[in-house]
């Protein structure tokens, strides 16, 4: 019998399967091609949720890069949300501006804002939670300022005026029609495409590293504060997108929806529940909490009779949420793509 | 007093130890040694219930460990210093020291640290420093005072000289042969196997997950295949 | 030959422990030297010093002529310094190759470049059959070899190494050697490294340093050093049986 | 993020400091680091002049000066329990409010139901949440530990969202209130304060030297600050982490408890009562030091004097943007917060 | 749109969207309830007539107080066939359903939502049953000047407290606009956040150092007992105080909740006709019904389903842009004080509502102005607070 000494890999460690960018790709044709039949299946009345399930799934996407991805753990994203959907508004009401336009400069503007939270925060090497307050704080005060500035309207907001007609470079149609869909659905592919071609390029492959190791990777010479703030700007401006399109959807903006707390877990949530730093993930994710909420109110609309006494006063259908979401939180660690992804490496 | 028997155990769908079974007999010294990766760390970590062991039996006087959480079976005697130190970084040295004498309740804790620093001086220097700004070596000195305070009657050591000045290594190797002399069994995992077999009552030499070689350690030490593998440079 | 890290007068300390006093130091292009000490002599702290890690508290560093004191690691790192750490450090959710690539693309070029040289990297250490690996998994010795292929993927000059050889096993430690030397003689690279393992130290280094309570106490030729009476008693201690 | 840093090296920082992932604190008052006092202590003061000048009156000035102080009490306890938490546990705990919530309804139910004086509430709403807390800890939380800040988030988001929807459909959503008998003002240099709120600032005192003692000076305590540190070496040192972590997450709650008891006599009762403290609780939390008690309290006054003598020194704005500055600024001059401790 | 055919067994849907959870749920239920008993009594009398006898029946929505949850439930609603929606009691959910009535032309009567600006763009479907803010502000400094005048203690400074947004601050300036008009001294203008406000000690502090003898207040209910139990600490020297549309001053809990601080409050505001027997009879049923004590709102509500079956009635169809019209020429007696029936201007405004001045007498708010709609008579000064 001989002892072997030397190092090999053996059984004894994990072989990543990595995922071949023209794989990723077609998962997203067939994902598209699959997305753009559902107007025509789902009933009339959920298009909106399809439509904030498009919303929730830019947000989260948005996020995903920063804080799953990047590792930058943001609390404040409805920062960069509110300041597209003001953007957009701002510069409706007053220049008549198309949200096209808007859209570049809201998502611009988001960057550069972005750019000076992070760098402040980053000089100082705030990480893991002191970061996430610190994004939280930024918001928080976005939505003072705007509540207390009188040109942005204050509390009051802004209304997105009614046009007679259907309009693509107004980025308005009539209320439930398929463009919003369509377009909601063309953004969040675009913002999927640039997620995956960022990961690949050299300050995306950073970002990964900066994540694992910010000490290893700068001493190998990666401007790591070049690499945070990249990212961080790009996460920033494709939030901004869905506060873009919110506002146009929705026709109604003021501080509490732009820059509120819920704002900030909704982009959040739905790459938790599908999976952090997975591509896939906040897609899945915004599927499934778009429209639980209306479900659960859905369900328990008429509730069953055990449960008479309770008819009339409202929050079950909340409690009954919360408890979906405490579960799938418990049950699925890693998100579910996550856990799939797990799973299939298991087999 | 430990036993082994048949364990297999892993990571996820990693096994990384296959059908292992060890001894270690009361007032022991026994030293495990083996390739990188070959499982010694995984093996301390299935006997101080960090890891639960897909199969097989741990066995500590007569009772089986199965089952039970690490603070349980600290509380049993076995004690571990880790690979990884496992210190508590923003506490003062003195603080990790107080905390490692966690099972004994009400004991003299100047008469447990004094027996720490003659062993130690820099500790006694430097007791009221943050743990996580020692040196390398200076961590692991605490690492292993820290278990030391338990006063263990099973001490298990997982590559204690990693990091130490060559003095030090010689001096903690001499301390745990001390130690075992006062009764307590040690298990024992080292890369100075050289150093480690020569002290060593008993010795394995762990291969993949599985026991290659088995003897006294002396034995071993003259072992032409172990003398290739592990005593060269 | 021109000196490749020239260290004047360097002096650090944290609050009351003097971790470094007045360190002077030259490394010649090409050379390799070895620093040893007792525990908490303050080798890790000199290497961040010299890193840009930690800003000196006094003197100054020079790397290939040039003074990088107060410089951050990743603008030294630049200029042809890498270093490894006391603890491993890997890209955890990276498989090897791409830690190794990561580390390539600091160095600008494109990709297909990239690829190319963390290919040949990856050969050169011997970590060819673990390139598609999770990092995360890897035990201590692919760790380490990790590290060193991650640091040669910057197409460094000078290297810092930290403990590269602690917790191998003597049958690993070899092939790393021959990796080190190999790469003085082909590459032209200068090697600095701390390290407690003296087979190692001696087979090595051209020179040796070494530090107690963050001062220089010795250096010149390992044997002559080895045998000074102040270096065996504050580092070797007495003979090491079996070694 | 892939899970702490092994402990064992130190990880430099430009000023010798050494910050580690979430950069736990212990809980010493770390007075060496002034700065971010001063800078606290000149703004303060000029606040205070300001607010003199604008107002005009010394009386305002002094009323907000005291109403700062009381309120600020408030936020102390509330941020207790929640500086706790998130300084042992790493669990950013968006549930605290709805915790407070819990308290303030179980003195209703007291005060009305039982027809007592709401104060007889007090152990029974700490030993309550405590309770609630361990439980919580112990079904849902554990299997979470160690795991990253977002799902722990979404957990407590949960169970906020739950605690006050239950909370709704036993109580209803109408305001309720569990006053005092009679709550006389109390009189201080001309400003005066209702007596409830005197004895919930006196109590967030008494309570936080209670947790101080506790955390510094028992055995417990120590073991509390072992696990914060490192979780597998408290385990090697014979330390139950789990029971740990249920004990320190129930002490949160029981400190939530206490609070919503403590603010009841002066609070309109709702189940969404506690959000509206939530997001100042989390800004005094932060500038008080992850996990540092006394800072959480120092923390606390400090942001209700700001409030209170922002709010007169610059009418027309939210005095909570005062306070959002303030934060900014202390968490850029010192991250680690006023009192986080560094290393050694 | 909405339409379909008409028959003898044929319901007629109609969408409400209240906060059920939430802050605001416990007045989103009443108003939700309002709803149901307006559907029972319609459907009790036999139905819509014109349309052969059809019932009515309730689509709810809970709008969780937000706007986006708000809209998504009115375009499912509209989604679902309803004839009509009924809502909100915010005034940015409002905002929002407005809009969503507008675009699918679908008639939208808003029971409770003061802000002036949701009517302002000239929407043609929505309809608002009670006053808008600003009228609150100015008929508020009509009565204070009125009943000071009356009980010869006249007004030397009006110091003014009120919440920070839209709606505090639209109350105030039509308030402030009133008082230059008739010649009332203003005094400091004290403004808080009420999503955060936990003391409000230091602002009646401002109130007391101003001097003035009447403070007038806007806010939401739980800053209003705030404001009372610290106007009874400081104990400024006030004749009055004047909640204009103020949360907290004429609700029933009031009382119970701010104790003897609340002794002597007036407010401006909307409030059942407590001489109607219909009212009475409402209230009445409410309480049986719920075991609740009904509040006005729950009349607002009420009278916001009378209003669409009366519409219905008149357009014998349940065309939208028929009913709409039909709502538009509304003429119906309402529960709520008022100068006559119900009448909608051409901004949807229901232009015949009436503020009134209540005031808490033995612990209940009654109505003590105008004369024609007065229980009580005021009593002042109030002294409040002493
Ligand atoms: N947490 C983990 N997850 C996945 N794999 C692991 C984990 N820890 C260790 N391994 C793998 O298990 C194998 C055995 O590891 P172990 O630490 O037991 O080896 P060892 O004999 O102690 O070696 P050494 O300490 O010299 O690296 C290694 O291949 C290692 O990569
Ligand atoms: N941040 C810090 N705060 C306080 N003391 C520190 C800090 N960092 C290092 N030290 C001290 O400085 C001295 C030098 O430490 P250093 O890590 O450089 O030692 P070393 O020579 O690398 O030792 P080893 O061989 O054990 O790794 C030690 O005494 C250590 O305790
Ligand atoms: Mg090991
Ligand atoms: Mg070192």
């Amino acid at each position: 019998m001989t002892i072997t000494t030397e190092t090999r890999p053996g059984s004894a460690a994990v072989r990543n399967r990595r995922q071949s960018i023209q794989r990723s790709l077609i998962i997203l044709v067939v994902i598209t091609v699959l997305a753009a039949f559902a107007p025509a299946l789902l009933p009339e009345s959920s298009q909106t949720i399809a439509v904030r399930v498009l919303i929730f799934a830019i947000m989260a996407i948005g996020w995903n890069l920063m804080s799953g991805y990047g590792g930058m753990f943001s609390f404040g994203h409805a920062a960069f949300f509110g300041i597209g959907a003001y953007t957009d508004v701002y510069l409706l009401e007053h220049f008549g501006l198309s949200p096209w336009i808007s859209l570049v400069v809201g998502a611009m503007l988001a960057a550069l804002v972005a750019i000076c939270i992070g760098y402040l925060a980053f000089r100082y090497k705030l990480r893991s939670a002191y970061f996430a307050l610190a994004t939280f704080a930024f918001a928080e005060m976005l939505r003072l300022l705007a509540t207390n500035t009188s040109w942005v309207n204050g509390t009051t907001g802004f209304h997105v005026p009614l046009l007679p007609d259907n309009s693509w470079s107004m980025l308005q149609f009539a209320a439930n029609a398929p463009q919003y869909y369509y377009i909601g659905l063309a953004l969040v592919v675009i913002c999927l495409l640039i997620t995956m071609f960022y990961l690949r390029s050299r300050t995306g492959i950073h970002t990964v590293a900066v994540r694992d190791n910010e000490d290893a990777a700068d001493a190998l010479g990666v401007n790591v504060m070049r690499v945070k703030l990249t990212t961080m700007a790009l996460s920033a401006a494709i939030t901004s997108v869905a506060g873009m399109f919110y506002a146009q959807y929705f026709m109604f903006v003021d501080p509490d929806i732009a820059f509120g707390q819920a704002q900030s877990v909704q982009a959040i949530a739905p790459a938790v529940i599908g999976g952090v730093a997975t591509l896939w993930g906040p897609l899945v994710g915004a599927l499934i909490l778009g429209p639980l909420s209306d479900l659960t109110a859905g369900w328990l609309r008429d509730p069953p009779a055990f449960l008479e006494f309770l008819s009339g006063r409202g929050g079950l259908d909340v409690v009954l949420y919360s408890i979906l979401l405490i579960v799938i939180a418990l049950v699925l660690p890693k998100g579910i793509v996550g856990s799939i992804r797990d799973w299939w490496k298991r087999r | 007093m430990l036993e082994l028997d048949n364990i297999a155990a892993g990571y996820g769908k990693l096994q990384i130890l296959h059908d292992m079974s060890l001894r270690v007999r009361p007032g022991e010294l026994v030293s495990v040694v083996g390739a990188n990766g070959a499982g010694k760390t995984t093996t301390l970590r299935v006997i101080s219930g960090l890891i639960s062991a897909l199969s097989g039996a741990v066995t500590y006087e007569g009772e089986p460990l199965t089952g039970l959480r690490p603070h349980q079976i600290v509380r049993r005697g076995i004690v571990q210093v880790s690979e990884d130190r496992d210190l508590f970084g923003p506490m003062t040295v003195e603080e990790n020291l107080v905390l490692g004498a966690w099972t004994r309740r009400g004991v003299r804790m100047t008469q447990e640290l004094e027996r720490i620093f003659e062993l130690f001086p820099i500790l006694a220097e430097r007791r009221k420093q943050a743990a996580q700004s020692m040196s390398g070596g200076q961590q692991q000195m605490l690492a292993i005072g820290r278990a030391l305070m338990a006063k263990p009657r099973l001490l298990m050591l997982d590559e204690p000289s990693t990091g130490l000045s060559p003095k030090l290594t010689w001096d903690v190797l001499k301390a745990v042969a001390a130690i075992r002399d006062t009764g307590v069994s040690v298990l024992l995992i080292e890369q100075n196997a050289a150093q480690a077999l020569s002290i060593s009552d008993r010795a394995y030499v762990l291969e993949s997950g599985t026991i290659a070689l088995e003897g006294p350690g002396k034995e071993l030490a003259g072992d032409e295949r172990v003398k290739k593998a592990y005593l060269g440079l | 030959m021109s000196t490749a890290l020239e260290v004047r007068d360097v002096s650090k300390s944290f609050r009351g422990v003097q971790a470094l006093s007045e360190v002077e130091i030259d490394v010649a292009e090409g050379s390799i030297v070895g620093i040893i000490g007792p525990n908490g002599a303050g080798k890790t702290t000199f290497f961040n010093v010299i890193a840009g890690a930690l800003r000196p508290d006094t003197g100054h560093v020079k790397l290939f002529g040039k003074d990088v004191s107060g410089m951050s690691p990743h603008r030294i790192s630049r200029l042809g310094m890498a270093r490894t750490f006391q603890l491993m450090r890997p890209f955890g959710s990276m498989t090897v190759r791409e830690n190794v690539v990561a580390a390539a693309l600091s160095r600008g070029g494109n990709h297909r470049g990239a690829h190319h040289h963390a290919h040949d990297v990856i050969e050169a250490t011997g970590m060819a059959a673990w390139a598609d690996m999770v990092s995360d998994s890897l035990h201590t010795a692919a760790l380490k070899r990790l590290e060193l292929a991650r640091v040669l993927a910057t197409r460094p000059r000078l290297l810092l190494l930290d403990e590269v050889l602690a917790g191998l096993v003597p049958a690993e430690r070899a092939p790393v050697v021959e990796l080190l030397a190999h790469l003085r003689e082909s590459e032209g690279l200068t090697l600095v490294f701390v390290e407690h393992i003296m087979q190692a130290v001696m087979q090595l280094s051209d020179s040796v340093v070494v530090f107690d309570r963050g001062r220089v106490i010795a250096s010149g030729e390992p044997a002559e050093v080895v045998a000074d009476p102040t270096v065996v008693e504050a580092y070797l201690g007495q003979e090491l049986p079996g070694a | 993020m892939t899970g702490p840093t092994k402990t064992g090296e130190v990880v430099p920082s430009k000023d010798g400091t050494a910050l580690r992932g979430g950069s736990r604190a212990t809980s010493r008052l770390g007075l060496r680091h002034s700065t971010p006092l001063i800078v606290t202590g000149a703004l303060l003061v000029v606040l205070f002049i300001a607010a003199l000048l604008r107002s005009g009156s010394m009386g305002i000035t002094g009323q907000a000066l005291l109403t700062g102080i009381i309120s600020g009490g408030v936020y102390s306890l509330l941020a207790m329990g929640l500086t706790l938490v998130f300084g042992v546990l790493d669990i950013v705990n968006f549930a605290h409010g709805a915790f407070l919530a819990v308290g303030l309804y179980i003195t209703y139910e007291v005060a009305h139901q039982a027809g007592l004086n709401p104060y007889i509430a007090l152990p029974v709403a700490i030993l309550g949440l405590f309770v609630l807390g361990v439980l919580i800890q112990l079904l849902l939380l554990n299997r979470t530990m160690g795991g990253t800040l977002e799902r722990q988030l979404l957990i407590t988001l949960g169970l906020s969202l739950l605690i006050s929807n239950v909370l709704l459909l036993v109580f209803g959503g109408d305001p309720l209130s569990a006053n005092l008998k009679s709550d006389p003002g109390v009189h201080v240099f001309g400003a005066v304060a209702n007596l409830s709120r005197v004895i919930a600032l006196g109590g967030a005192l008494v309570l936080a030297v209670l947790v101080f003692l506790l955390l510094e000076r028992t055995s417990f305590g120590r073991a509390i600050r072992a696990v914060a540190a490192s979780r597998q070496g408290a385990g090697l040192v014979g330390i139950d982490v789990r029971l740990v972590y249920a004990v320190t997450f129930g002490l949160g709650t029981a400190c939530a408890g206490a609070a919503g008891m403590l603010i009841a006599p002066f609070t309109t009762i709702t189940p969404t009562a506690g959000d509206q403290f939530n997001i100042l609780a989390f800004v005094v939390v932060v500038m008080g030091g992850l996990g540092n008690v006394m800072g959480a309290v120092i923390s606390g006054l400090i942001v209700g004097l700001v409030e209170q003598l922002g709010g007169v020194a610059i009418a027309g704005q939210s005095p909570l943007l005062g306070v959002f500055i303030l934060f900014l600024l202390i968490l850029l001059i010192r991250p680690q917060g006023i009192f986080g401790a560094a290393s050694s | 749109g909405s339409g379909g055919s008409s028959g003898n067994d044929k319901v007629i849907k109609i969408g409400t969207l209240h906060p059920l959870s939430g802050a605001n749920a416990g007045d989103g239920t009443q108003l939700e309830n309002g709803v149901k008993l307006g559907i029972k009594a319609i459907n009790d009398a036999g139905g819509i007539k014109a349309l052969g006898g059809a019932k009515l029946e309730l689509d709810g929505g809970d709008t969780k107080g937000t706007p986006d949850t708000g809209q998504s439930e009115a375009q499912r609603l509209v989604g679902d066939g309803v004839v009509a929606l009924v809502g909100t009691y915010q005034s940015a959910v409002s905002a929002n359903v407005a809009a969503v009535a507008e675009r699918n032309k679908v008639p939208f009567v808003m029971d409770v939502s003061g802000d002036d600006a949701i009517l302002s763009h000239g929407y043609k479907y929505s309809f608002r049953m009670q006053p808008q803010n600003s009228r609150f502000g100015t008929t508020a400094a009509q009565y204070v000047k009125a009943i000071a005048a009356a009980a010869n203690r006249p007004v030397t400074k009006v110091a003014y407290l009120h919440e920070a947004t839209a709606f505090g601050t639209g109350v105030y300036q039509a308030f402030k606009a009133e008082a230059q008009k008739s010649g009332l001294q203003m005094g400091p203008e004290i403004t808080y956040d009420a999503a955060s406000v936990s003391d409000l000690t230091t602002q009646i502090a401002q109130v007391k150092a101003s001097g003035a003898n009447v403070l007038v207040v806007s806010g939401y209910y739980r800053d209003g007992v705030l404001a009372a139990k610290a106007i009874q600490t400081v104990k400024p020297a006030l004749d009055a105080v004047v909640g204009a549309a103020d949360g907290a001053f004429d609700q029933p809990q009031f009382p119970t909740d701010a104790g003897s601080a609340s002794q002597g409050y007036f407010d401006v505001n909307y409030h059942f006709d407590d001489k109607s027997a219909d009212a009475k009879a409402f209230s009445a049923l409410y309480k049986t019904t719920y075991k609740d004590e009904a509040r006005t709102g729950a009349a607002l509500a009420y009278d916001s389903v009378r209003v669409i079956a009366a519409a219905l009635e008149k357009a014998g169809s349940t065309d939208a842009s028929k009913v709409r019209d039909a709502i538009a020429q509304t003429n119906l007696t309402p529960l709520t004080l008022s100068d006559g029936p119900i009448k909608f201007s051409d901004k949807g405004e229901n232009s015949t509502s009436l503020p009134v001045l209540t005031q808490v007498q033995n612990g209940a708010p009654v109505v003590v102005y105008p004369q024609s709609a007065a229980v009580k008579s005021p009593v002042y000064p109030a002294n409040p607070g002493q």
